[in-house]
């Protein structure tokens, strides 16, 4: 199994983290990762995007030119990443921050309300949660548990009190999914 | 009957390659013999610069390693940070070294309050290439690349190392010295004494600078170049101590 | 020790202190900064020197001071910040002075941008600086190999006395990947450095550091001396990993993270039945010329790729010498080539269409 | 030429030293020293010709081992010592230009206790003195410089050894009639190498004495 994710957003929107807490999971479950981030002036406010691989095996080249999902957090990315996605791929977005829809035939469009969903959790900052726990539920790249293990990993002892939050954000995600709460064309 | 001239164990034993009437033998001397009395040569690292001193590493009894031109106070930089702090590092650099493509590195390196001593000979000139115009050329001196005489209009005005680093918190010790005359060559061997003493009680940086000669680019007699130094020099260069905070450090 | 989630410039950093590097001197620039950072936080934590020069001519002559004083030592930049340590670079090698220089390389000419590059091939692997002179180059194109390498360098920097380069580029910089920092280290402890200023403590004559000869004969000796040195590395540390060639029609040769995008577009190519091998050089200097030369006796063609407008094609073709066709591929201005772009080279190879 | 203090000065590319080198390996006697104080050019120096000046008993003042080839301006104390030897005939061969000339200032004070020759080599083909008026501007600056004044002219012109017409050779030598009027400084001969004189001898016109030399700075690839 081979996961190829572009995650994409303005800068600030935790579009870096959210591709590393992947790739720190996927290492945690003995698979190889690798985790580019574009970097340059658009990190800063700009729009950001990182691409992460998560594979059974090792890594050939960090750079996805065909990415076989998409998490979208903004229009830009969405019309940047959108038409790159492979046939049968799978594209998230934070549908209250991205209002278009995809038109290709050919893949899983996942329009997750996150914003909506972490507002209600009392912690908007938890959005990028519920995107992943939709994205690792919809591809079964990588375990809950694992995540969870990173995300508690990442927050240290410090932010110790916020792991509930997170799992939450996390498990709503994971219920969309499994609830088929999305469109698919 | 007493030696006059005693060789100083601070040097080595073998002649050195400077013009007659030239100041940096002295001035070698003076440094070999305050490292030879401070028993110092043993635990000491010298940075040779490039310029008429380049082969200075040949003279001077003790480690030495030769920088690029300009760079010796990185390079003392390098040397100190890395040994123990019972070693002495100093830099030995003319003023076209120094003033010139070096500003950079030793204006931050006397902002770091590096722990070194900074050995600054100034003939306003440069000696190595042929006497062209130096940052300390003074005005209306005629070098090769100053054919007129150095005017403000065309190539500007020159530069007082030692007060310019004075204003700097991080230097410690700054005296201008020369050697025209015996009573001053005295005076510039206790200061290069008070700078080594400086680094050696830890106290940061330390540097002497030191009215030289150059008869060879000058076009003078080693007798009317040190009354060069003593007419010109000297009211442009004015000596004395720019700084001394070894009691406060 | 496990594996650890970095970030390249961060493995750089901590490889070199599990080689025994304690003293590192540098200036910020994008896309090198955060090993700056890395050092400046770690380096104390381990007893070691962490300084902050004024410009990198500054950092590189202060890394000639420590090396002087014989230490390992480390100084790192960007391309247009590596131009700048070029002098000091010819200075430590006329010195005969070991040091690590590592060149995280942007796009250039000029200020450029702050994306991945590999056109600084020429400077690094040809001298870079003024007069007759090699620096071993190692290229990375993962961040194990990253730990590897590093090591490797200071082995050969001490071993050899001459500063060595570690090349890589933005992404490898950039990039995260899970890595392992195994017990066995190489710290350097075992090269007598009898040579090194550090004061004489009475022990012998003062020793002297310099890459001045004013006499022509001793400038020639010293330069026969450096030559002979080039050569044993040249028989000692030519490092290459060859990636199913024996079969194949076509080779690609590639280094750093190219040469990982070329092997993803190898495998595409065989699922398509097209027999492509790889060729990616690991030092660059000394560049593998045997392998390369006895592989185009046997295939088709050769493709080179580079993130450049063509530097290490050069070296192939002065190793194939006309044996087989050699053509090129490359991507500038920081542009990363794509699976699919050199996929269709592959494809062009088999059509006997040269670029 | 009567004095044996020869100081021989001029522009870059004049021949001062073919010209040093031909007056030190003509000079007999013992005391015959060549002092080479050019500390401006580190090529194409008397110090180059050190072996063949010994062989003929002249004794080269420069510095000495890996000095020599040093870019250093150095000037040895052997300088001072050699000038302060009545007996001792000494030919300096002074660096180009007026910056070259500096270095003879220090030694100014004893080198006019005695008659000396101060010689200006002239080629009419560098720009620098291709007319009266420039090379007395050059002459001026070197007097200058080295404190001490011009006693006579040399006329050189040359091209580094391609051919020269003998009218070239003629009208160096107009100019340098009329930079001597000028100045009051006699023109003392016209140089011509060897290998050239044969070629021209019986076109050239020269109004002045003949100095025929072998000439020896030479270009590596030379055979």
């Amino acid at each position: 199994m081979k996961q190829e994710l572009i995650i994409a957003g303005f800068g600030g929107q935790g579009v870096m983290s959210m591709g590393q807490l992947l790739a720190y999971a996927g290492m945690k479950e003995g698979k190889h990762v690798s985790w580019l981030p574009s970097y340059g002036p658009e990190q800063r406010g700009g729009t950001a995007n990182v691409s992460v691989v998560i594979s059974d095996k090792e890594v050939g080249s960090p750079v996805i030119d065909k990415p076989t999902s998409v998490i979208a957090l903004n229009n830009p990315s969405f019309e940047k990443f959108e038409p790159m996605l492979i046939e049968g791929g799978d594209l998230f977005t934070n549908s209250n921050l991205v209002d278009i829809s995809s038109k290709r035939e050919d893949i899983y469009f996942l329009p997750v309300p996150a914003t909506e969903i972490a507002k209600n959790l009392k912690m908007e900052r938890v959005a990028g949660m519920v995107l992943l726990g939709a994205f690792i539920t919809k591809t079964k790249v990588l375990s809950k548990d694992s995540l969870l293990e990173a995300l508690i990993n990442v927050l240290g002892e410090k932010k110790k009190h916020l792991i509930g939050v997170n799992e939450e954000a996390i498990l709503a995600g994971e219920n969309l999914i499994e609830k088929k709460l999305f469109l698919t064309k | 009957m007493k030696t006059a001239f005693e060789r100083t164990n601070g040097l080595k034993d073998v002649d050195t390659h400077y013009c007659p009437g030239c100041t940096h033998g002295i001035i070698h001397r003076l440094v070999g013999e305050t490292l030879a009395e401070m028993g110092a040569l043993e635990r000491t690292v010298g940075v040779a610069s490039v310029g008429c001193s380049v082969l200075s590493y040949d003279y001077f009894n003790c480690d030495m390693t030769q920088a690029a031109h300009g760079r010796a106070p990185a390079v003392a930089t390098g040397v100190k940070r890395v040994l123990p702090d019972d070693r002495l590092v100093f830099t030995y650099q003319g003023d076209g070294d120094l003033a010139s493509i070096g500003m950079g590195e030793i204006v931050h390196s006397a902002a770091r309050s590096e722990n070194i001593t900074v050995i600054f000979v100034n003939n306003a000139i440069y000696g190595m290439t042929g006497g062209q115009m130096a940052p300390t050329t003074l005005m209306g001196q005629k070098t090769a690349t100053s054919p007129l005489g150095r005017s403000s209009a065309a190539q500007g005005l020159p530069i007082r190392v030692s007060e310019m680093l004075a204003t700097l918190d991080g230097t410690t010790y700054i005296e201008r010295v020369s050697t025209h005359d015996v009573a001053h060559v005295m005076k510039a061997k206790k200061a290069i004494r008070k700078a080594f003493d400086t680094q050696e009680k830890n106290k940061g940086f330390s540097m002497v600078e030191i009215l030289s000669t150059c008869p060879t680019n000058w076009g003078l007699t080693p007798e009317e170049s040190l009354q060069w130094v003593k007419d010109e020099m000297i009211p442009y260069y004015p000596l004395g101590i720019y700084k001394d905070l070894r009691e406060e450090r | 020790m496990g594996k650890v989630l970095m970030k390249g410039n961060e493995v750089i950093g901590e490889a070199a202190i599990h080689a025994g590097c304690y003293y590192f001197f540098g200036y910020p620039i994008t896309p090198q900064s955060e090993l700056v950072a890395y050092m400046a936080k770690r380096l104390p934590e381990v007893g070691g020197l962490f300084l902050q020069s004024e410009s990198e001519v500054s950092a590189i002559n202060m890394v000639y001071g420590a090396a002087s004083a014989g230490k390992r030592v480390m100084t790192s930049s960007s391309s247009p910040g590596f131009s700048l340590k070029q002098e000091g670079i010819s200075y430590l090698a006329g010195a005969e002075l070991p040091a690590v220089i590592v060149n995280v390389a942007r796009g250039g000419p000029g200020l450029g941008n702050i994306q991945p590059s590999q056109s600084d091939y020429f400077q690094v692997t040809k001298g870079g600086g003024h007069g007759d002179y090699h620096t071993p180059v190692l290229a990375p194109a993962n961040l194990q190999e990253i730990i590897e390498l590093t090591s490797d360098a200071f082995r050969i920097a001490d071993q050899y006395r001459t500063p060595v380069i570690l090349l890589g580029d933005g992404m490898l910089g950039q990039m995260m990947e899970p890595v392992e920092f195994n017990e066995k280290t190489e710290t350097g402890d075992n090269f007598m450095k009898d040579w090194a200023t550090t004061g004489t403590e009475g022990d012998g004559l003062p020793k002297v550091i310099t890459s001045l000869d004013l006499n022509d004969v001793k400038l020639e000796q010293r330069n026969h001396r450096l030559q002979a040195k080039y050569r044993k590395i040249e028989n000692n540390e030519t490092k290459v990993e060859v990636k199913n060639v024996e079969e194949a029609d076509y080779v690609i040769v590639a280094y750093g993270t190219v040469a990982r995008i070329a092997h993803s577009a190898i495998e595409k190519a065989r699922q398509d039945g097209i027999k492509v091998g790889l060729i990616r050089p690991i030092s660059l200097w000394p560049f593998p010329k045997k392998i390369i030369s006895d592989t185009s006796k046997n295939v088709k063609a050769i493709l080179t790729v580079e993130m450049s407008a063509g530097q290490m094609v050069e070296d192939v073709r002065l190793a194939v010498e006309g044996k087989s066709p050699v053509s090129f591929y490359g991507r500038t201005g920081g542009i990363i080539p794509t699976v699919d772009e050199i996929y269709r080279e592959i494809l062009k190879l088999g059509k006997g269409v040269t670029s | 030429m009567e004095s044996n203090r020869i100081i021989v000065t001029g522009h870059y590319g004049s021949g001062k030293t073919e010209y040093a080198l031909h007056e030190a390996l003509q000079k007999e006697g013992s005391q015959i020293y060549l002092c080479d104080l050019d500390v401006i050019n580190p090529y194409f120096r008397s110090r180059d010709y050190k072996e063949e000046l010994e062989v003929n008993g002249v004794n080269l003042v420069a510095p000495k081992g890996d000095l020599m080839k040093a870019d250093l301006p150095i000037v040895t104390g052997e300088v001072a010592m050699r000038l302060n030897e009545k007996d001792a005939t000494v030919i300096i061969d002074v660096g180009g230009d007026e910056d070259g000339a500096t270095v003879l200032g220090q030694f100014a004070p004893v080198i006019e206790e005695m008659p000396y020759e101060f010689l200006f080599i002239a080629n009419m083909n560098r720009p620098s003195v291709a007319t009266a008026e420039k090379m007395i501007s050059v002459i001026r600056a070197i007097e200058l410089n080295s404190r001490l004044h011009v006693t006579g002219i040399i006329h050189n012109t040359h091209l580094c050894g391609e051919a020269v017409t003998s009218e070239e050779i003629h009208h160096g030598e107009t100019v340098c009639q009329e930079v001597s009027k000028k100045l009051g400084v006699p023109l003392v001969a016209t140089m011509i190498e060897e290998e050239l004189y044969k070629e021209i001898s019986e076109s050239l016109i020269a109004k002045e004495q003949l100095i025929i030399f072998k000439r020896r700075l030479r270009s590596p690839w030379y055979v």
